[in-house]
């Protein structure tokens, strides 16, 4: 337990940090959030005079730590103020988009896992055989293909020739598959490679003499005891990717038309919308800090060691 | 197994050859534009075919590769020394120091890749040196841990122990047992990026950031094809190719490369 | 064994799926090949598509746009005025000039202080409250109360629209006058669609804001909104003039053009709408299937390159006059936008009555040799900027590499910088540029705002855009139009600013934009307009 | 004859590796029988190790394996895989070498041994299963035995894990019991504890025991019968008394010198490399006393000259014919006896 607190504690300087640093870019970035408020349709030109006032208006002519101050101790009360540009609340806004973007990100965890689990799996136990070969190269592939290049293909194939799964849009699981897909097969890839490895690390081991001495059969070798030991490495970096499809994701939302958080971010960071930058940086920075958290709990779990309070090495 | 470790060499010293030598090789001026040959397809007179503004598709490959093969390799080389330094430093020394750098590290894994690339893009000026820098910062903080991790291992081993009963000091330590023990998992980490950095090149030109036109690498040329992928396919599949290519070899050469100086640690590189 | 037996399963699974994910990739790469050797295709698809949409949409019209054109209640307007859902007091006609639509006339008073409005009888809002003098002082009473409020179609500012306004007044039920401190005679012009919208009474809170959906008198009402995903639109039974065909009609968000395309050839979505609905190289791409069709309509953007005239080269009007006769206009337009707008050597955009016919003179012999008086025998590097949201909607990229070969022959070395919106826009503030390409909407017919913006000496667009350009007649001319009532007067003195334009080039017009819409051939009257579509007259093929 | 259980005849095995083929085990004979304890000793990388792990077929699959496995009368070589597994545990056991890496550490104590047990009495209760681990543990002489059942091995000493591995290794009650080197990492003290409870266990079981270590003091003590590995060949093979107080091969003489109790003295020079094997007397390059025609030639193995005085001197001991016979097998791979 204490070990939790302590990673918890670890946490707040992290997502200080992570935020201190995305509002210091955000000003540092070339651009101004007032001229942008007052030319965001497209054909007005503001006055100097009229962006002088407004950056006033938006205290944006304060020092940068005041700024900066003065967003943390509202956040520090839950209020992550609104955007610049709608005006919304950006905290709601974040919420109503959260499902869209997490619901995407777990089926794509899962998609990796399926793909990158079972297959590695079978690499390992195949190695340097025909099935190995071919996961590999396979690998290789998925790893070396543009996510956008995967996308368009995966529309032109699945709704335009074949008119079975709709091109974009939110709403049904059929809407989640194809952007799903793309967001897996980057880490799918990776999780084979990886299942793969920390597989034959595991067949390699003593413990696995032991079983197969007992006449156990292979295949129950390899899912009791091999993957069961395996699974504790696969599980730290599930979790780690977890987070990076989380904010990878963007490209993908565009494409595929999800109203996730993602397209709502870029929104905010082309337009300067520091409230939103920020919202989105502290959502995304505490799904990078829970999932971590739970990894390491889920790891504890896997691993008697730490679970009965034990230390490692 | 060893004549597709020469195969993929072979194919790989080619294409680096016929980059090398592109103003030797290339048909024409990779940017000379003809609006009169615009989007023609495959012929004996442009083997490969022209882009959008008539410019020689197979010149703009071979240019490009050069673009694409020595960016990949100064981003990763350069990305890999800074995580090498503060993994070690972090990995080596323990306590406080690991602690603060881990909280570095975690930063900078959390922050948006996007906020940042473009704040870098802003403060240097959109070219070459910020998409260097941007994406540095971007991927030092993977690679350091991996080091990092790697080093605690090596840390624990009896003979780095006994060196240190022995009273060498932590330069020699560092450089004679960490340094040699970590090459192996750093060249094989090393060749799994590059393929990654030449994508990840591309898709960052959109945000001012890397290559300007008309000067493509083969990311920008997949890129830049998209709109033309259903009628004109050649214009995405040709630069598309050479960059799967190339990866694919470069990753073959860097599992054979594994198997020859490590055999310990293969997951932690198919980490990255 | 149960656990070797599952063991198994996952394993079969895990084939299968490298399997489908296999055979996706093969059948992309075949679906590439036989799209490049059959061209259309689309006889064999004919016969799949309207089963697969026929069932879901056979009342309901799907339609995409490139972005949210209802961005919700705390908008200025929540939703465009392309949906119809609320109509304005004045409108623009075709050719650009004020047209009645909830006003149906108007009268000036002598000295152009006062004005008076007739309002349209027997109309009610969506909620059912009659549309009359008190909902008018009611909408009016809310602009002052908002602005100025940002939205991406325009900023409602009742001192931009109504400079000087007094007081709105109720005359009698259907009349309303408005009473300013200084003479107003374009005043129609800039009372135009997002000057004037009218809502329910009922339909603010506190602030101003929506209390709710919208509730306008237009042929459509919102029934349903999902930020970021659609809106739904449903044909308004107790519309006051010609009804909605559609009695339903669903507008997507689809951001990504290519994903659009895709959604239009699948039947998912019958035709697109908004700025950059269809890049014209996928138009190109979609008439290859005869079952799409195009509209095309003036546009109200124009194309430009501002030069950096605050420093050298183009400080020089020599130089810029060089560039202006180098740039082959008729050839960019045909070659990377197929044609569809309009080459020009004129500042102001075609869509404004006031516009004058200058045609664009390409000519690169005088170009080099005047190029050859500034520069003398050195080369001069210059750079180019180029913002990244013109990359989405135009081919801005091609546009560039274009110029910057062009250009090579005025003795010009061309850099080209791709910045992102807001860092282009500091960059051209700062003067840190020598050419930008760069868009311009016309925000309404009467030309002053933006020839003042472009040409006076404190002009905000002159200022902001570092155009560095002065000219002590334009400035009188500016101040002279400012008070003159009569339009005739006023258009003789627009028409001299647009001359000396072309001729001093404060910025280097390049062409009007064509507004530029795609649609299923089994939806028919829906056409493109200057802004927006013919969306009341869409409806399916019978 | 008839309690001769194992009969292993020329077995080599080979590997095939980056740096060439490796000759691990060459042309190895000998025969286990029931209730004895045949001890194989050697340096590490004698092929000691491999040639128990080939007994069983559990050597790596680029291992390849010829001669012949005659087990109870089948050749264990010829078996199919599936044939192979159920010989594997319940009539073959392997009490693997390294107890600190040889238990899998994510489970239990109790679902390790379940699992043996289970492998050759198939599906009876959870209650059933449970009392035979913990019995097997109690035979084991491992104190609370029931909770030991819910432990993990991170919780062990070397010396408990040795013991839940031979409580493995004895689940299913096998014929013949191969343990490799299961003294190693021990100290001293529980290393004769293991040890003498393995043989105990053997001996009560009627089972035979093939004793792989390099512990020449172990091997003295406990066995009935002794293999010298060099080099992948067995090089003498005999009595284990007779082969320790007359070793005839010059490299067992020195194996014995250089033990703790014999002062210590060490071989001169290293083992040949495995890939690169001498064609002659494979111990040439270190032996004192060769002979021009060991370089070449390769040595079989000869008789002892003193058989028959050996063979009355174990007589009295032992009491049986058995004696003589084995007696009779005291012989060793050097042209000193040819």
């Amino acid at each position: 337990m204490a070990y939790f607190i302590r990673r918890l504690a670890a946490a707040v300087p992290v997502l200080i940090g992570i935020t201190f640093i995305a509002f210091a870019l955000s000003v540092a970035s070339p651009g101004d959030p007032a001229v942008e408020l007052l030319s965001m349709n497209g054909f007005s030109q503001p006055t100097e005079e009229q962006i002088a006032v407004k950056r006033e208006e938006m205290g944006l002519n304060d020092p940068l730590l005041a700024q900066y101050g003065h967003w943390l101790s509202k956040a520090l009360q839950g209020d992550l103020g609104t955007s610049y540009m709608t005006k919304e609340s950006v905290s709601g806004e974040l919420l109503r988009r959260l499902p869209a973007t997490l619901s995407l990100s777990l089926l794509a965890v899962l998609f990796a896992v399926l793909l990158g689990v079972p297959s590695g799996m079978l690499m390992a136990i195949r190695r340097n055989r025909l099935f190995d070969h071919i996961g590999r190269a396979l690998a290789l592939i998925l790893v070396s293909i543009p996510g956008f290049w995967l996308a368009i293909m995966l529309i032109a194939l699945w709704s335009e020739k074949l008119q079975l799964l709709p091109t974009s849009g939110y709403g049904t699981w059929k809407h989640l598959l194809m952007p799903a897909v793309v967001l897996a097969s980057g880490t799918g890839a990776i999780l084979m490679r990886l299942t793969r490895a920390a597989l034959l690390e595991e067949l390699n081991k003593d413990y696995m003499l032991t079983a197969r001495a007992k006449g156990l059969r292979e295949s129950f070798i390899v899912l009791r005891h091999a993957l069961r030991n395996a699974c504790i490495p696969l599980l730290t970096v599930i979790g780690s990717y977890f987070g990076a499809i989380v904010g990878g994701s963007v490209i993908v939302e565009v494409i595929f038309a999800v109203p996730g958080i993602g397209r709502f971010a870029m929104d905010g960071i082309f337009r300067r919308d520091y409230p939103v930058i920020q919202g989105y940086v502290v959502f995304t920075g505490l799904i990078y800090v829970l999932f971590n958290l739970a990894t390491d709990l889920c790891y504890g779990l896997a691993h008697p060691q730490i679970r009965l309070g034990g230390k490692l090495r | 197994m060893k004549m597709s470790y020469r195969a993929a060499a072979g194919l790989l010293a080619f294409v680096l050859l016929a980059s090398l030598l592109a103003p030797l090789l290339a048909p024409y001026d990779p940017n000379q534009i003809n609006m009169a040959q615009r989007l023609a397809p495959l012929s004996s007179v442009h083997w490969l075919g022209t882009d959008t503004l008539g410019r020689d598709v197979l010149s703009r490959i071979l240019y490009g590769g050069r673009v694409s093969i020595v960016l990949a390799l100064a981003v990763t080389l350069a990305t890999m020394l800074v995580g090498l330094l503060l993994g070690t430093i972090s990995g080596y020394a323990g306590g406080w120091i690991d602690e603060a750098i881990q909280i570095v590290v975690s930063i900078f894994q959390g922050l948006p890749g996007l906020a940042l690339m473009l704040a870098i893009a802003g403060t240097l000026g959109p070219g070459v040196k910020s998409l260097f820098v941007a994406l540095l910062f971007t991927s030092w903080a993977d690679f350091s841990r991996v080091v990092r991790g790697e080093v605690m291992k090596i840390r624990e081993e009896s003979y780095v122990e006994g060196t240190r009963a022995l009273g060498a000091g932590h330069v020699y330590i560092i450089g004679r047992h960490m340094l040699p023990n970590l090459l192996g998992p750093l060249i094989v980490l090393f060749t799994i990026r590059i393929g990654r950095v030449i994508l990840s090149i591309a898709s960052l030109s959109f945000l001012g950031l890397g290559l300007q036109p008309p000067a493509a690498d083969w990311g920008v040329m997949v890129n830049d094809a998209r709109p033309y992928f259903r009628s004109y396919p050649h214009l995405m599949i040709a630069p598309g190719l050479c960059i799967a290519a190339v990866s694919l070899c470069i990753n073959w050469l860097g599992d054979g490369l594994r198997d020859k100086l490590d055999t310990r640690t293969e997951k932690e590189h198919s980490l990255l | 064994m149960k656990r070797t037996q599952t063991a198994k399963n996952k394993k079969r699974i895990g084939v299968l799926f490298s399997l489908c994910l296999l055979l996706a990739l093969m059948g992309c790469s075949a679906a590439n090949g036989s799209n490049e050797s059959s061209g259309n295709n689309g006889l064999s698809q004919q016969s799949a598509a309207p089963s697969a949409a026929a069932d879901a949409a056979s009342e309901e019209i799907v339609l995409a746009a490139p972005r949210d054109l209802a961005p919700g209640p705390q908008d200025a307007y929540y939703t465009s005025t392309i949906l119809y859902v609320w109509e304005p007091l004045i409108t623009a006609s075709e050719d650009g000039k004020p047209a009645p639509k909830l006003a149906e006339a108007w009268e000036m008073s002598a000295d152009g202080k006062e004005w008076t409005f007739m309002l349209r009888k027997g109309v009610t809002f969506h909620d059912g409250a009659p549309f009359n003098a008190d909902a008018v002082l009611a909408n009016f009473a809310r602009y002052k109360q908002v602005s100025p409020k940002s939205s991406p179609f325009y900023t409602l500012d009742i001192n931009n629209s109504y400079p000087s306004l007094k007081e709105a007044v109720k005359v009698d039920d259907s009349t309303i006058k408005l009473i300013f401190d200084n003479p107003q005679p374009t005043l129609l012009y800039s009372m135009i669609n997002f000057s004037s919208p009218m809502y329910s009474p009922n339909n603010f809170d506190e602030n101003g804001d929506f209390n709710g959906l919208p509730q306008g008198t237009g042929p459509f009402k919102l029934v349903q909104h999902e930020k970021d995903q659609f809106s739904l639109l449903e044909a308004y039974d107790g519309y006051y003039g010609e009804k909605a065909k559609a009695q339903k009609i669903r507008v997507r968000v689809i951001p990504d053009p290519d994903t659009r395309l895709a959604a239009l050839k699948s039947g998912e979505i019958l035709g697109v709408m908004d700025l950059g609905a269809i890049p014209p190289a996928l138009a190109e791409e979609l008439l290859k299937d005869d079952r799409f069709a195009v509209s095309t309509a003036k546009s109200t953007i124009s194309h430009y390159l501002h030069p950096n005239g605050a420093k050298a080269p183009f400080n020089d009007v020599k130089m810029r006059q060089a560039l202006s006769l180098m740039i082959d206009r008729e050839q960019l337009v045909k070659e990377l936008y197929l044609g569809y707008p309009t080459a020009t050597a004129n500042i102001l955009n075609s869509t404004s009555p006031f516009y004058k016919d200058i045609p664009a003179v390409h000519h690169s012999e005088k170009a080099i040799a005047l190029a050859h008086e500034v520069l003398g025998d050195s080369r001069q590097a210059v750079t180019l900027i180029v913002p990244t949201y013109g990359l989405d909607r135009y081919p801005y990229k091609a546009q560039a590499e274009l110029l910057q070969a062009v250009l090579q022959e005025l003795q010009l070395d061309v850099t080209i910088q791709i910045l992102d919106g807001a860092a282009y826009k500091e960059a051209q503030a700062q003067g840190n540029f020598d050419l930008a390409m760069a868009t311009q909407g016309l925000p309404n017919g009467d030309p002053y705002t933006i020839l003042n913006n472009y040409m006076a000496s404190e002009g905000s667009s002159n200022k902001s855009y570092t155009l560095g350009y002065t000219n002590a007649r334009v400035d009188e001319l500016l101040n002279q139009v400012k008070a003159t009532l009569n339009m005739d007067d006023r258009a003789a003195i627009y028409n001299e600013l647009q001359d000396i334009a072309a001729e001093e080039l404060p910025t280097i017009p390049l062409f009007n934009d064509a507004s530029l819409i795609a649609y299923n051939k089994e939806i028919t009257g829906y056409g493109a307009l200057v802004y927006g579509t013919t969306l009341p007259q869409l409806e399916r093929v019978q | 004859m008839s309690d001769t259980l194992m009969v292993i005849k020329q077995l080599d095995v080979s590997f095939q590796t980056r740096e060439g083929l490796v000759q691990a085990v060459d042309g190895a004979t000998l025969e286990l029988k029931h209730g004895r304890i045949f001890g194989l000793i050697g340096e590490t990388g004698s092929g000691k190790s491999v040639l128990g792990l080939s007994l069983v077929r559990l050597l790596p699959a680029h291992a390849s394996v010829s001669g012949s496995l005659l087990y109870k009368g089948k050749d264990l070589l010829q078996l199919s895989p599936k044939e192979m597994r159920q010989i594997r545990g319940r009539e073959i056991a392997l009490i693997p070498q390294n107890p600190a890496s040889s238990l899998n550490p994510v489970m239990t104590l109790g679902s390790q041994l379940r699992e043996a047990i289970r492998a050759y009495a198939g599906r009876t209760g959870s209650k059933r299963l449970n009392a035979q681990a913990a019995g097997l543990l109690h035979a084991m002489n491992m104190p609370d035995a029931e909770q030991q059942l819910r432990r993990y091995p991170f919780q062990l000493s070397g010396g408990m894990k040795q013991r839940v591995l031979a409580a493995m290794g004895l689940a299913g009650s096998p014929s013949l019991l191969i343990a490799d080197e299961p003294t190693k990492g021990l100290d001293a003290l529980i290393r004769v504890q293991v040890t003498e409870m393995l043989a105990n266990m053997a001996r009560r079981t009627g089972a035979a025991l093939l004793l792989i270590t390099h512990d020449l003091d172990v091997a003295r003590v406990l066995c009935d019968e002794v293999g010298v590995m060099y080099a992948g060949q067995i090089i003498e093979q005999g009595p284990a008394k007779e082969l320790f107080a007359q070793p005839m091969h010059p490299y067992t003489r020195g194996l014995i010198a250089s033990m703790p109790s014999r002062g210590m003295i060490p071989i001169a020079g290293t083992a040949p490399s495995l890939t690169d094997r001498p064609a002659g007397c494979k111990f040439y390059d270190r032996c004192g006393s060769a002979m021009p025609r060991c370089e070449a030639e390769q040595p079989d193995l000869y008789k002892s000259a003193h058989t028959e005085i050996t063979n009355k001197e174990t007589e009295p001991i032992d009491g049986t014919a058995k004696g003589q016979q084995a007696a009779a097998k005291h012989k060793a791979r050097c042209f000193l006896y040819a």
